[in-house]
């Protein structure tokens, strides 16, 4: 029984998990994400040849 | 990965007169590497490498020392360290040499060939390419370990088709079920939703919590790789060794290194410490107690290079030496004077959970160094 | 199968659907809650104090508002001309954002300096969606861009601000299709961005949800659609201004003017044969040994560019909202390129695809010596005084003769 | 030779040691002391040690090592 309880856990953590973090990035309502700054992480330099 | 373990059960079922196991593992891997890894040629030009030093060595290296062969097999590996932390500005023709040596799993390679060297130096006759290559480039161990035995690998590639059993399938299942929770829920989410929100305003506050947040996530990380490596190599018959096992419960750097990547802790153990500790103690070099701890620094140093030869990942490999030393010269002294010098008459059980506790946070320390935040 | 086997089976199993009921009859009962609080996003207003200026350039909009609205209000405005364009855009007092506005009196806005290329525009034409109609908009064109892998990141954060894919994002009236294009491009570059804003991984997420085997980036499609709670942001307005009208309509005579700029510009150019402009030939093609450089194009595979790609989507946008739109393609110097025949087919494919829209264009690419008008271009490849006033009177005789 | 070992073994190790106990398995002997146990039996009978076959099953009795030695002086 306990060994079935571990079980059971393991697999509510891997559902929830999956749920929380894949599919509504729960970060999102946790975190505001207004003041966050995109940069490019590539530099483009203007070249005229 | 799945298509290949499905290969392997049906293959087993209608094939296995046709075509024997370690041919089809061969196969299956060659094609993985030509198709998901970005340069496959490069890996086989590695693998060739390897196999002529080996066989070169076995032929006609009759020396006891091993230091030559160690260079010689590490020769890639170094270059490929050597050239990620010197930069080419210069448009020379060798611009593009440490390309070359850019090659996934190069270390892990490396250190397989150096062991299955030494295991195999006193026996007789010739190591056949298939088992090398399949040793060797195995592909669930490829990136980032468990380090094999190629003695033990083989043995399993040549039961093969009988090691394929429902026991193990399912012990590969428990070992993916908990491979997934590590790696993509537990490690993932201390990274998401801890680790990157982390406000770097250089406070005391901030190195400490990333340091402990930083070493949950990297065991999460590492032990769910080695989880899912272990179960992809159970579902196709092979017992890949354990490589994580409760580390925060070590009570000293002995045990911690038989419970945190032990798979890596043996191979230091087995091919760099045993040997240089002899050579040592052949020499009578300083005392008995001396020359221990010299070893055990020189052995956690090299690790600190194989890592990469970034300031911050050798430091963190004399870090771990310094503590390895420090229990050693302790454990050391208790023998010696047949009690304890530091706990003293304490009680068996708190001196356990002192030392989990004092080990946990040295770790989590010589980890934080290792993770380069702070240099 | 033997019996170990079964027991084994049957335990996880049992686990497994346990634990999933558990969490369906958890997730039953959070969502039975939810429905009950739907409402209707909430309208956010943005709006300047200082009305929009009726000329001038905008080079980008990391300006903040003030620049996102100097384009809506140009969108807006139907007497105003709005001009797209890249590296063109430089300081020619003929450079039609100046001329137009200065000589002419009809006001003129430039939106844009190098890498402002075919995807940007599509993507600040879909936050200003409900402006287009009617409105008067030039996009020039270079030949270069084809040569890229389209738009790059640096130039999508100068070019679709946050303010801009939160509006897309929000617009119930934007298909589908058009959001789909901007996750596409978001998941083809998300290496080459640090990191990405709440926004952009949306439309990643949808991206995934309808192009790529992501079950999990399907199921948050789905919630997003169905509970609001989880599509967090509001609808964006820009509150535009009303602006200058057109004062006068003298036709002026571009003939005349024409011949004395290329007169002009030969006297300018007298120290070469390629027809460039002396200062610059001086500076940047003559080489330090006396020797005079030359350049090549790469052909362009029309199936493979990302940016005839990004062409295409554009105009297909541009034909949806039916909008009053032309082109200007620019030339290249055939005297500098030496192969310019190789990039004459997706010339031709994208004057084909005007033609098909029906969009009036003008056509300056040549890959003849022959055919091509010394002072068109100043140097190799950016727009000189005739040329201007090539791209004003096509303008002139497009929207207001 | 059974009691050249078991002294030496006790001096290595600081603990008294009974001919049975599993040197390795009751952490009389560690990855440490077998090396210098080694050395020390090299040295005393005259054999060569090669260190990859320092490992418990050659050193985890004194039964079992005064196996290993006899073989390795017959060879």
């Amino acid at each position: 029984m306990k060994k079935w309880f571990y079980k059971f856990l393991v697999y509510t953590t891997l559902i929830i998990g999956y749920l929380f973090l894949y599919v509504l990035n729960v970060e999102e309502f946790i975190y505001d994400q207004k003041d966050i700054q995109v940069k490019s992480t590539v530099d483009f330099v203007y070249q005229q040849f | 990965m799945g298509m290949a373990i499905v290969l392997f059960h049906l293959v087993k079922r209608f094939g296995s007169q046709l075509i024997s196991y370690r041919i089809l593992l061969s196969i299956v891997t060659l094609v993985f590497a030509l198709v998901y890894l970005p340069k496959p040629f490069h890996l086989i030009g590695l693998i060739l490498y390897l196999y002529a030093c080996l066989g070169g060595l076995r032929k006609w290296y009759e020396g006891q020392n091993i230091i030559f062969p160690m260079l010689l097999l590490a020769l890639p590996m170094l270059f490929m360290k050597y050239f990620s932390i010197v930069s080419f500005t210069d448009d020379n023709w060798w611009k593009n040499t440490p390309g070359i040596f850019q090659i996934t799993g190069i270390s892990y390679m490396v250190f397989r060939a150096i062991g299955l060297y030494i295991d195999e130096r006193s026996k007789p006759g010739k190591i056949n390419f298939i088992d090398f290559f399949n040793f060797a480039s195995f592909v669930p161990t490829l990136l980032i370990g468990p380090l094999d035995r190629f003695h033990r690998f083989t043995n399993d590639v040549k039961n093969g088709y009988q090691n394929m059993t429902s026991a193990l399938t399912y012990q590969g299942w428990n070992n993916l079920l908990m491979g997934l929770l590590y790696k993509f829920i537990l490690a993932e989410a201390i990274h998401r939703l801890v680790l990157v929100h982390l406000i770097d305003d250089g406070s005391l506050v901030y190195h400490m919590s990333y340091m402990y947040t930083y070493l949950l996530y990297l065991y999460f990380d590492f032990a769910g790789y080695s989880l899912l490596a272990i179960a992809f190599g159970n579902f196709i018959g092979i017992h890949v060794p354990i490589n994580f096992d409760k580390p925060f419960l070590a009570v000293n750097p002995k045990e911690f290194w038989k419970k945190w990547h032990k798979s890596l802790g043996d191979w230091l153990n087995d091919y760099f410490f045993k040997p240089l500790f002899m050579h040592f103690t052949k020499k009578k070099w300083g005392t008995s107690i001396r020359r221990q701890n010299s070893a055990l620094f020189l052995t956690f140093a090299l690790m600190g290079f194989w890592n990469g030869f970034e300031l911050h990942y050798i430091i963190s490999g004399m870090l771990f030496g310094v503590y390895s030393v420090i229990h050693n010269y302790y454990f050391y002294q208790c023998k010696k004077q047949k009690r304890d010098v530091v706990f003293g008459k304490l009680n068996e059980r708190w001196i356990r959970i002192i030392s989990i506790v004092i080990m946990f946070h040295a770790v989590a320390f010589a980890i934080y160094i290792f993770s380069g935040k702070l240099f | 199968m033997n019996s170990l086997l079964k027991h084994k089976l049957a335990f996880e199993l049992t686990a497994f659907l346990a634990s999933l009921g558990f969490i369906v009859i958890a997730l039953f009962f959070i969502f039975s809650r939810l429905e009950k609080d739907q409402s209707e996003k909430q309208i956010i207003t943005l709006h300047v104090n200082n009305p929009s200026p009726d000329r001038g350039l905008v080079p980008n909009y990391t300006k903040g508002l003030s620049s996102e609205m100097m384009l809506m209000s140009s969108l807006s405005r139907k007497d105003q001309l709005t001009l797209f364009g890249s590296s063109e855009f430089s300081s020619n007092t003929n450079s039609s954002y100046i001329y137009l506005p200065e000589k002419l009196g009809i006001p003129a806005m430039g939106f844009g300096h190098a890498f402002h290329q075919n995807f940007s525009i599509y993507c600040e034409l879909l936050a200003g969606k409900e402006y287009l109609k009617d409105s008067k908009i030039v996009i020039f064109l270079s030949p270069g861009w084809f040569e890229t892998e389209g738009t790059n990141s640096e130039a999508f954060l100068e070019f679709v601000p946050p303010h801009f894919l939160e509006k897309i994002w929000m617009d119930e009236s934007i298909s589908t299709d058009y959001k789909l294009e901007i996750g596409r491009f978001i998941a083809r570059n998300a290496e080459k961005f640090s990191n990405l804003t709440l926004r952009m991984q949306a439309f990643k997420t949808l991206y995934e949800s309808e192009c790529e085997f992501n079950q999990a980036a399907k199921l948050r499609t789905k919630l997003d659609k169905n509970y609001p709670v989880f599509n967090k942001g509001n609808k964006i307005k820009y509150s535009v201004e009303g602006g200058a009208k057109i004062q006068h309509r003298t036709f002026p005579n571009f003939r005349k003017l024409q011949t004395e700029a290329q007169t002009i510009f030969l006297n300018a150019s007298a120290n070469n044969t390629l027809y460039v402009d002396s200062l610059y030939f001086n500076e940047f093609v003559l080489q330090p040994n006396g020797a005079i450089k030359t350049g090549s194009v790469k052909p362009i595979d029309k199936e493979n560019s990302a940016e005839y790609k990004d062409f295409l989507l554009l105009l297909k946008l541009l034909k949806d909202k039916e909008v009053n739109c032309s082109f200007v393609i620019q030339g290249l110097n055939p005297y500098y390129y030496t192969n310019l025949e190789e990039i004459n087919p997706i010339v031709r494919s994208i004057v084909n695809e005007l033609k098909k829209s029906e969009f009036p264009y003008l056509n300056m690419f040549t890959y003849r010596k022959a055919d091509y008008q010394p002072g068109s271009l100043n140097d190799i490849m950016h727009l000189g005084d005739l040329g201007w006033l090539q791209v004003n009177e096509f303008i002139y005789n497009t929207y207001l003769r | 030779m059974e009691n050249y070992l078991i002294d030496k073994i006790e001096e290595i190790s600081f603990t008294r040691v009974e001919k049975n106990d599993s040197l390795w398995e009751s952490r009389i002997m560690d990855s440490i002391t077998i090396v210098e146990l080694a050395v020390e039996i090299e040295e005393e009978f005259g054999i060569n040690i090669p260190f990859e076959e320092i490992v418990v099953e050659n050193f985890e009795t004194v039964d079992l090592l005064m196996a290993f030695i006899t073989k390795k002086q017959s060879e």
